[in-house]
């Protein structure tokens, strides 16, 4: 079973290459989404706090 | 085509189908994934080393839609003055900026065990490096004004003087590649590319493509929200 | 020029943004030939935004700037060609004399046969061969006005033309008013100070601020 | 004589009483070049191997440097807003201080390049590619930065933004300028880069004005 995991992890010879460049696109979509969602969440406190203020 | 050109009517719609298609991109993302790294087959010439393809292809088709995008909505900013495709287009041009990088670093990490190099000045890198600079450079522009509006209409512009230039700098940095580099070496994707390896690249790609849709309503909400908080600011 | 002077220059609902910033709305106005119309209002209330609209610069955010009728936009050219627009900056070359650059603006609306006549007015006929960087800032702004005559055109829109003058080159912009008028042309100015023309007619924009509209609804 | 003419008039009398500006290009493009033998060694071999590409780089990069002057002192002192309320058209006035512009850099690096290939060894069949290239290319390279010089009017830190916009859309140029260069030197007609290198002109003559105009009337909207 490890065997097999490691077989499969190391890519055929491959990891060094196959694996940062899953990580790469993990990574920056998920800087993408999370300054997206980042952005828009802070707005809508922003929104709410202002509403609130109003009459 | 305007339908949903009403920012309150763009709200309205953007709520409803914000939650499936964050939902699609979350199943077609993880569907990919498996598919990829697990189901796929490892090509007989390159080995598990193709794998790579399931992220560099999808971003280099990703790239170019989302410059797509900029330069419709630009088209649309310019001729109809529409405050929303001004918001589209702006928003789009950091997520394509992404999806280019991601394309040219998977490319150079695909580009070491095939070419024995980290750069290869092949006509395809070259040119998903030319629309990197454009990228940024329209970036850049939008946000080098104190006045918005000026930035929008200049990005604007550009998107369409850039929409114009990069088929003729494809065909140039084309017909100069094969100056420099006669034979062939390998092509990415391509139309021999195997059933097998077809289907995960296509569940790969609709998800890159939702992921790319979700995030562009996600941030257009955003901006709108930011525009009705400086109004709400100015009145109160 | 006779069909000119019975043309209705007219704009009617406009409203005029600036960035995120509604700075007037509902704004009508007319000005027929022979008349003088003077734009009144605080800093911001949109003077110079409602001359550059006037001179086709900027699309009204909303409404119509019509010349006989026609919307100014339909035939831009035909419009340029109508008016001059003096503004704030001079449009002045620091290396170029007196004569070259009033020369240059006048040829580049056709004919630069007034150029003699326009120096002669604003009294620059002493400096026409001196470099431009020489001037001072009075000097700079009759350069600026001379253009008024150095080429002729209907309708004068003017920023703050007062500026930096001296009581005698106010004067000197008066009587050239006066000449225009009496031609048939009509004149529109964004002024802070007293103007003593015959039969202004006064446009006070802080009348049409969003807040002033709302009070008076 | 016409607006067009008056207006080029004007600004080659402008480039020549403020001077420097040409002559300021000029020494840039000798400088440059003159240091890459310091940069890869003085060999012949070496050198001519890199000639036509490192004039060719140096020229657009020359080019580069007086485009930002363009249309900003114009900007700057008020003449762009009267000349956008002149009657000549916007797209035609780009066209006369795009010419202006080439007369006053372009031109003369056309000049003095086949000076420069002299420095760096290039192949002697090579010459006639070189200045006919230049002659072709330069202009275009004027056109597409005057569309980056009207975009970047009144931007924050608008020289280095400009290089930014217009050097990647200089990439064309640049790689059939330097091919027709190479294609003389190993014996094969340079005609065809030469070729696009007109066609490109042709097209941007007609495109980089309507873009330029455009970015001219927002920027004094």
């Amino acid at each position: 079973m490890m065997v097999a995991i490691e077989h499969y992890l190391a890519m055929g010879g491959y990891a060094v290459f196959v694996w940062p460049a899953f990580a790469v696109a993990v990574l920056i979509m998920a800087a993408l989404a999370i300054d997206s969602v980042a952005g828009y969440r802070r707005r809508l406190r922003e929104l709410a706090l202002l509403e609130g203020d109003l009459p | 085509m305007f339908r949903f050109a009403n920012p309150a009517r763009f709200m309205r719609f953007s709520a409803a189908i914000l939650p499936w298609c964050a939902g699609a991109t979350a199943l077609l993302l993880a569907a990919g994934l498996v598919l990829a790294l697990f189901v796929s087959p490892p090509d007989y010439q390159q080995g598990e080393a193709v794998r790579i393809m399931y992220v560099h292809v999808p971003a280099a088709y990703l790239a170019s839609l989302a410059y797509a995008v900029v330069a419709v909505a630009s088209a649309v900013s310019l001729i109809w003055r529409h405050p929303l495709a001004d918001i589209a287009a702006q928003e789009a041009a950091p997520l394509g900026a992404g999806f280019t990088l991601i394309c040219l670093i998977s490319g150079s990490l695909w580009g070491e065990p095939m070419w024995g190099t980290w750069w290869v000045w092949d006509a395809r890198l070259t040119s998903v490096l030319v629309l990197f600079f454009l990228y940024l450079g329209y970036i850049a522009l939008v946000h080098a004004f104190d006045d918005p509006t000026r930035g929008a209409r200049a990005g604007a512009i550009l998107a369409l003087v850039g929409v114009v230039n990069l088929p003729i700098i494809k065909f140039s940095v084309d017909w100069w590649s094969t100056l420099h580099q006669p034979e062939s070496i390998f092509r990415l994707g391509g139309p021999t590319i195997a059933a097998a390896m077809l289907w995960p690249l296509a569940v790969m790609a609709l998800g890159f493509t939702l992921f790319f849709v979700t995030l562009l309503l996600v941030r257009m909400r955003s901006r709108l929200l930011a525009a009705k908080i400086r109004a709400l600011r100015l009145v109160g | 020029m006779a069909d000119e002077t019975r043309a209705a220059f007219a704009g009617s609902d406009l409203a005029c943004r600036r960035g995120e910033r509604l700075i007037f709305a509902g704004l009508d106005f007319a000005l027929p030939a022979r008349g003088v119309l003077l734009l009144r209002g605080p800093n911001g209330s949109g003077k110079s935004s409602l001359l550059r609209l006037m001179a086709g610069l900027s699309p009204p955010e909303a409404g119509v700037i019509s010349w006989n009728g026609d919307g100014i936009f339909d035939d831009a050219g035909a419009h340029r060609a109508r008016l001059h627009f003096i503004g704030h900056s001079d449009a002045i070359k620091p290396t170029l004399n007196v004569l070259e650059t009033l020369s240059f603006w006048a040829e580049m609306r056709g004919s630069g046969a007034a150029v003699p006549a326009a120096l002669t007015h604003f009294r620059l006929s002493r400096l026409a061969l001196l470099p431009c960087r020489f001037l001072s800032a009075g000097e700079r702004k009759r350069l600026a006005l001379a253009r008024l005559i150095a080429s002729p055109a209907t309708l004068w829109l003017l920023d703050e033309p007062t500026t930096s003058l001296d009581a005698a080159g106010t004067e000197d912009l008066l009587r050239a008013i006066t000449a225009h008028r009496a031609a048939g042309g009509r004149v529109v100015i964004a002024s802070h100070g007293p103007l003593s023309l015959e039969n202004a007619m006064t446009l006070a924009l802080d009348d049409y601020t969003p807040r002033a509209r709302a009070i008076a609804a | 004589m016409s607006g067009f003419l008056r207006l080029v008039r004007r600004d080659l009398r402008l480039a020549l009483r403020q001077g420097g500006d040409a002559a300021m290009v000029l020494a840039f493009f000798l400088l440059t070049v003159a240091l890459f033998p310091f940069g890869v060694g003085p060999e012949p071999e070496v050198l001519r191997r890199i000639a036509a590409g490192t004039v060719w780089v140096t020229a657009l990069l020359a080019a580069l440097l007086s485009l930002e002057r363009l249309f900003l002192a114009d900007y700057e002192d008020g003449s762009l807003e009267a000349l956008v309320l002149m009657p000549l058209p916007l797209e035609i006035q780009v066209l006369a201080k795009a010419l202006a512009h080439w007369l006053t850099t372009g031109l003369p690096l056309t000049v003095v390049a086949p000076l420069l290939a002299l420095l760096l060894h290039l192949d002697r069949s090579g010459y006639g590619a070189l200045v006919i290239g230049m002659a072709l290319g330069t202009p275009t390279l004027s056109l597409i930065g005057a569309v980056g010089a009207a975009l970047t009017l009144g931007a924050r830190r608008g020289g280095v933004l400009l290089s930014l916009l217009v050097l990647p859309l200089y990439i064309p140029v640049l790689i059939f300028g330097v091919g027709a260069v190479e294609a003389q030197i190993i014996g094969v007609s340079a005609r065809p880069h030469l070729l696009l290198l007109v066609a490109l002109l042709l097209a941007a003559i007609p495109l980089a004005p309507v873009a330029a105009a455009a970015a001219l009337r927002q920027a004094v909207e």
